[in-house]
């Protein structure tokens, strides 16, 4: 039986603008958790959860790590929360990213944003596989930048602002021609910055996450629906992804 | 020992909490989460004649104490129901009311007609005040001539008891209820939710895909009880309320003001227990307000 | 500079931000706490014909991001206001709005005759849609040929603007605000509260001493949007828009469905400061969101 | 100009049956409070501010004193509040109790359960004054009571309890034959104390402080009204009371 978990702050800090990382500890969900899927937490004072990806999991410490950025009254009380504090969350939730376990080929992480974050577990499950990793990781700005190190231990990290003020100036898209070759995507950002992924890579395989307002978080309300590509009506984003397959969802 | 059990048209309630319709799929998902036959009912998402798609995203918005919705009736369509959901439910035991919606009288009337095919199904919730949808919905809700007919038909092509589902955006509630009583209801559920709206400052235009959405949630309650206090005093059929219930107290405060049984819609969002949470609560909660049983309660907070 | 000032008929406000009726006294108290002279204008408590008690206590109920009140139009009379409450508040400089109240169309007529006195007051704000008055008030809110007498008889015998101030309870409130325009309003404000109750568990009855009372607060926010957003599509009046505000942010939400000026109600009860720090506030929140202008944001938020 | 004012919470127990004490500094309020006053406190999270009388202040440390019972969520919410933490508070607000300057006299103070609060301060200023102090405090049963011992300083003391588990069983009226002479008595307590109490003492002088439902807390939403006993409309309790001579209001 599912439940709703008590998680506990071991730690909180921001790590670049209005962004915050805190570690988490709960023993099922850290157990349970996989690259690309969420946890559904309640925020004191508000009717509905906040949907936040699972960034790292630590087995033994039995912790996961979650990066949220904050960008609305949910996500600031949020932040407002301590060591120490619990936080009730239901997850993992949904269904992650599919784990590619070929060592050997080469895979692109294509991250813009808040979108970073479930990427980089999903980074370290597959470089632990063997496979070979190429990250483009895009931001509004320099100081919006985190993670930069933890990316380039996984392999050739690039990074985008869209002001200039670090990395190339632009959108993710704009370097896909200068990553080399690679066999498969994943990708998770904003609703056009997918369209853009999926627009220029279109015929290769690869897996996108999406976000949309939900209700319960676990498929029953039909907040967050996708339409299936094959027109055959809609997708929970909640339960059947966040993570579709490229092809799967007309954005 | 406190008597939790209710008798209702049609609904031999062990216990007089259900979650409401739209808030809790076909069960599936909250099956994950417990034994659903702990329920005292359950009432499904709306079914329509066709499977419907629903209305575009986003279709749920946060409000203070509350939600807006506007997910349109996406359901797989009677057909589906009744071959898949209405089986899986029934295995729990508990009474399933099935929630009808429809765009015109004649969709409500096959609609309905369509259950007596099961005997899983106990009893009908007509869902005329559904505000997300262009055509019938909301329309049939506010307008109490049209109810009535809706009512009729729908009495006439069914075998079930039948529940009106009443829209809080009526002006004249208690002439909706008297309306569709005197068309034959078998029993009332209310409220449904309110149509509000919310502007996204950023993009500077509604947040929802639909414009207008459904409020519900504890902002919504305060209406909930004035509606069911003022109803309760005006008809011979009995109330499952709801509208904002996320504790025991809020359903005493439901049963006192006139409702038989409640449902719990926006509060499973929040926390997915809150039935069977509720359910555990409840005998502690009328023991210490002195009541003996649920029946005892009901209407006991009208003055007359 | 962002330009705070707006016009409307009998109103150069400086600024959207004024008290609602009935949060705010005569401005005696929250003068104490600021200089009045800051606000874009102030809507007077209720004023009726003689001296009015209201109802008996308890008045007030908290409800989930909201309250409900049955104050009962407890107001000294519109000769003692005339006196004493027009000319204090008068001194502050800034546009008055009397709120007018009766129990027949005859009271209305009186009261609004009566501020043809003074030129101290710049507009009506004609109140049918007081809930919580055994007589008149709501009943003239939702029945629109009823609405439309009193505007008439009152915009004969006042020689000010008057703004209509509608009830969410009106099950059409775009057929309310146009039978209220065509009978010669000059702006609409809304909304009035909505009905509610409150059951008070431990004595097991309504804790209201009126039973039902007014519910206001940012729980009923996504109603006041929404209606706003509907009538300012089919009328040619400006609105005054009201109803769960607390912030500059609301404003805005308030202002791009349609809202010319706004009024705040409730907050000032958590937030004796609520209206000036909302005043201080918004210049930036409009330059957050590309306004350069009050004007420029009205009924921006309109899809069409 | 009146501010809102924020107050550190200085010091917080619960010193009875969910009763509890809190120190609150705050430079204008500990100046300017008197006997009978209150304060209107913001609880987060709650529409309403909650109305608490001034149980004592300390000019020197610049502190006031509130005691109040966990009731319902606001009570509750506010009691969850730790030392360190702020709290906001209009005040002090209303009219209090008259302080007698007339050294030798005998007053007593008639209190019951979360009325008794105000009646510490107004005896501690009355005692300053020179003034002979008799007290009646009623509690519902033996772990409601608190200040007996502070009370007891003051002057003579009688503890009730409605159940006999402390003190002399009954009400603070059942005491009023026993406790000798007096010139003046002030009471605070629910409004069927009140009641008996002024009904008992018909025609002796005595204040009454009294309870309502209030919105603004500030005189102007006409939520707080009691009907004038002269028949001529209502008093404000928020502004013109707490606290009413005896004869100037209908119970
Ligand atoms: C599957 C999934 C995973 C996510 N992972 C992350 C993450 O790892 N880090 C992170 O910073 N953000 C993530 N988001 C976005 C995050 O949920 C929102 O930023 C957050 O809900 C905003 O809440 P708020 O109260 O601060 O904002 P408000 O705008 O005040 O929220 C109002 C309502 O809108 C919803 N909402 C607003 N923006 C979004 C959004 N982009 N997606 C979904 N709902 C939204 C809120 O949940 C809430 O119900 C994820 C979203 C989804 C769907
Ligand atoms: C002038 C004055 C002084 C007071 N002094 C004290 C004091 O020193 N210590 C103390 O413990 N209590 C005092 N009270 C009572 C105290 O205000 C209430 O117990 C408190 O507001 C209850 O809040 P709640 O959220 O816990 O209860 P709830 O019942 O959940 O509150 C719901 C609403 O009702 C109001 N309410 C409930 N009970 C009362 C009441 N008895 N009086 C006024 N409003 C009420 C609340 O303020 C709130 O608006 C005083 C009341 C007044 C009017
Ligand atoms: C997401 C959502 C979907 C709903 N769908 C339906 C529905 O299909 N049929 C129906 O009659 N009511 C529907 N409702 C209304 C609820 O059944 C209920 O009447 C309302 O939400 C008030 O209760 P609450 O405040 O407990 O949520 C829906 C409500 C929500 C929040
Ligand atoms: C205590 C109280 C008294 C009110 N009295 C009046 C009144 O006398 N006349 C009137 O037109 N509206 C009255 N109202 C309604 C408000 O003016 C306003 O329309 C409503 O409260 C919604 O705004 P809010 O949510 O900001 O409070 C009153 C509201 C409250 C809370
Ligand atoms: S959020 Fe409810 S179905 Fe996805
Ligand atoms: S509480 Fe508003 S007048 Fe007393």
């Amino acid at each position: 039986m599912k439940k709703a978990e008590e998680m506990q702050i071991i730690k909180a800090s921001e790590i670049a603008r209005d962004t915050v990382e805190m570690v988490l500890r709960n023993r099922y969900i850290s157990q349970h958790a996989a690259p690309g899927q969420f946890l559904h937490i309640h925020v004191e004072g508000h009717t509905l959860r906040r949907p936040i990806s699972i960034a790292d999991v630590n087995h033994e410490e039995e912790t996961v790590t979650i990066l949220f950025k904050i960008v609305g009254s949910g996500t600031r009380q949020l932040a407002a929360n301590r060591p120490g504090m619990s936080i009730n969350a239901l997850g993992p939730n949904g269904n992650g990213f599919p784990v590619l376990a070929q060592p050997g080929k080469t895979v692109l992480l294509a991250g813009g944003g808040i979108g970073v974050p479930p990427l980089y577990y999903l980074g370290k499950t597959l470089k632990s596989n063997g496979v070979k990793l190429i990250s483009i990781l895009g931001f509004q700005s320099k100081v919006d930048i985190f993670y930069e190190k933890e990316f380039s231990q996984l392999g050739t990290t690039f990074i985008v602002t869209d002001d200039g003020s670090y990395g190339g100036k632009g959108f993710v898209t704009d370097v896909l021609d200068d990553t080399g070759l690679f066999e498969l995507y994943y990708s998770c950002g904003p609703g056009p910055m997918l369209q853009a992924m999926t627009e220029k890579l279109k015929g290769k395989p690869g897996y996108i996450s999406l976000e949309e307002r939900m209700g319960c978080g676990v498929g029953t309300c039909l907040a967050c629906v996708i339409p299936a590509s094959n027109g055959d009506g809609y997708k929970k984003i909640c339960k059947d992804g966040p993570v579709f397959h490229a092809g799967e969802v007309s954005l | 020992m406190t008597n939790l059990s209710i008798q209702l048209p049609g609904l031999q309630l062990k216990n007089p909490i259900m979650p409401a319709s739209g808030c809790f799929g076909f069960g599936r998902e909250y099956s994950e989460f417990y034994d659903l036959g702990k329920l005292g009912a359950v009432m499904m998402k709306a079914a329509t004649g066709d499977e419907r798609f629903g209305n575009d995203t986003p279709r749920v918005a946060e409000t203070a104490s509350g939600m807006l919705n506007a997910i349109g009736l996406q359901n797989p369509g009677i057909k589906k129901i009744l071959e898949t959901e209405v089986p899986f439910l029934s295995d729990y035991g508990m009474p399933i009311i099935a929630n009808v919606a429809g765009s015109t009288p004649e969709e409500y009337e096959k609609v309905a007609a369509a259950f007596n095919e099961t005997d899983q199904v106990h009893a009908l919730e007509l869902n005329i005040s559904c505000p997300n949808v262009k055509e019938g919905g909301v329309q049939f809700g506010t307008d109490p001539v049209m109810a009535a007919e809706v009512t009729e038909k729908v009495k006439r092509a069914s075998n079930l008891p039948v529940y009106v589902k009443l829209s809080p955006n009526a002006g004249d509630i208690v002439g909706m209820a008297k309306a569709v009583e005197n068309a034959g209801a078998d029993g009332l559920s209310m409220i449904n939710t309110i149509t509000g709206m919310q502007i996204h400052l950023p993009s500077k235009r509604p947040l929802l895909a639909n414009q207008t959405g459904g409020l519900s949630g504890p902002a919504i309650k305060p209406v909930a009880i004035r509606m069911i206090y003022e109803v309760k005093q005006a008809v011979n059929i009995p109330i499952i309320g709801m509208g904002g219930i996320t504790n025991a107290e809020d359903v005493l405060e439901f049963l006192l003001a006139g409702a038989s049984a409640v449902a719990v819609g926006t509060a499973n969002f929040q926390n997915p227990f809150a039935c069977p949470d509720i359910i555990d609560a409840l005998p502690e909660t009328l023991r210490k307000y002195g009541f003996h049983s649920v029946q005892e309660a009901v209407g006991k907070g009208i003055i007359s």
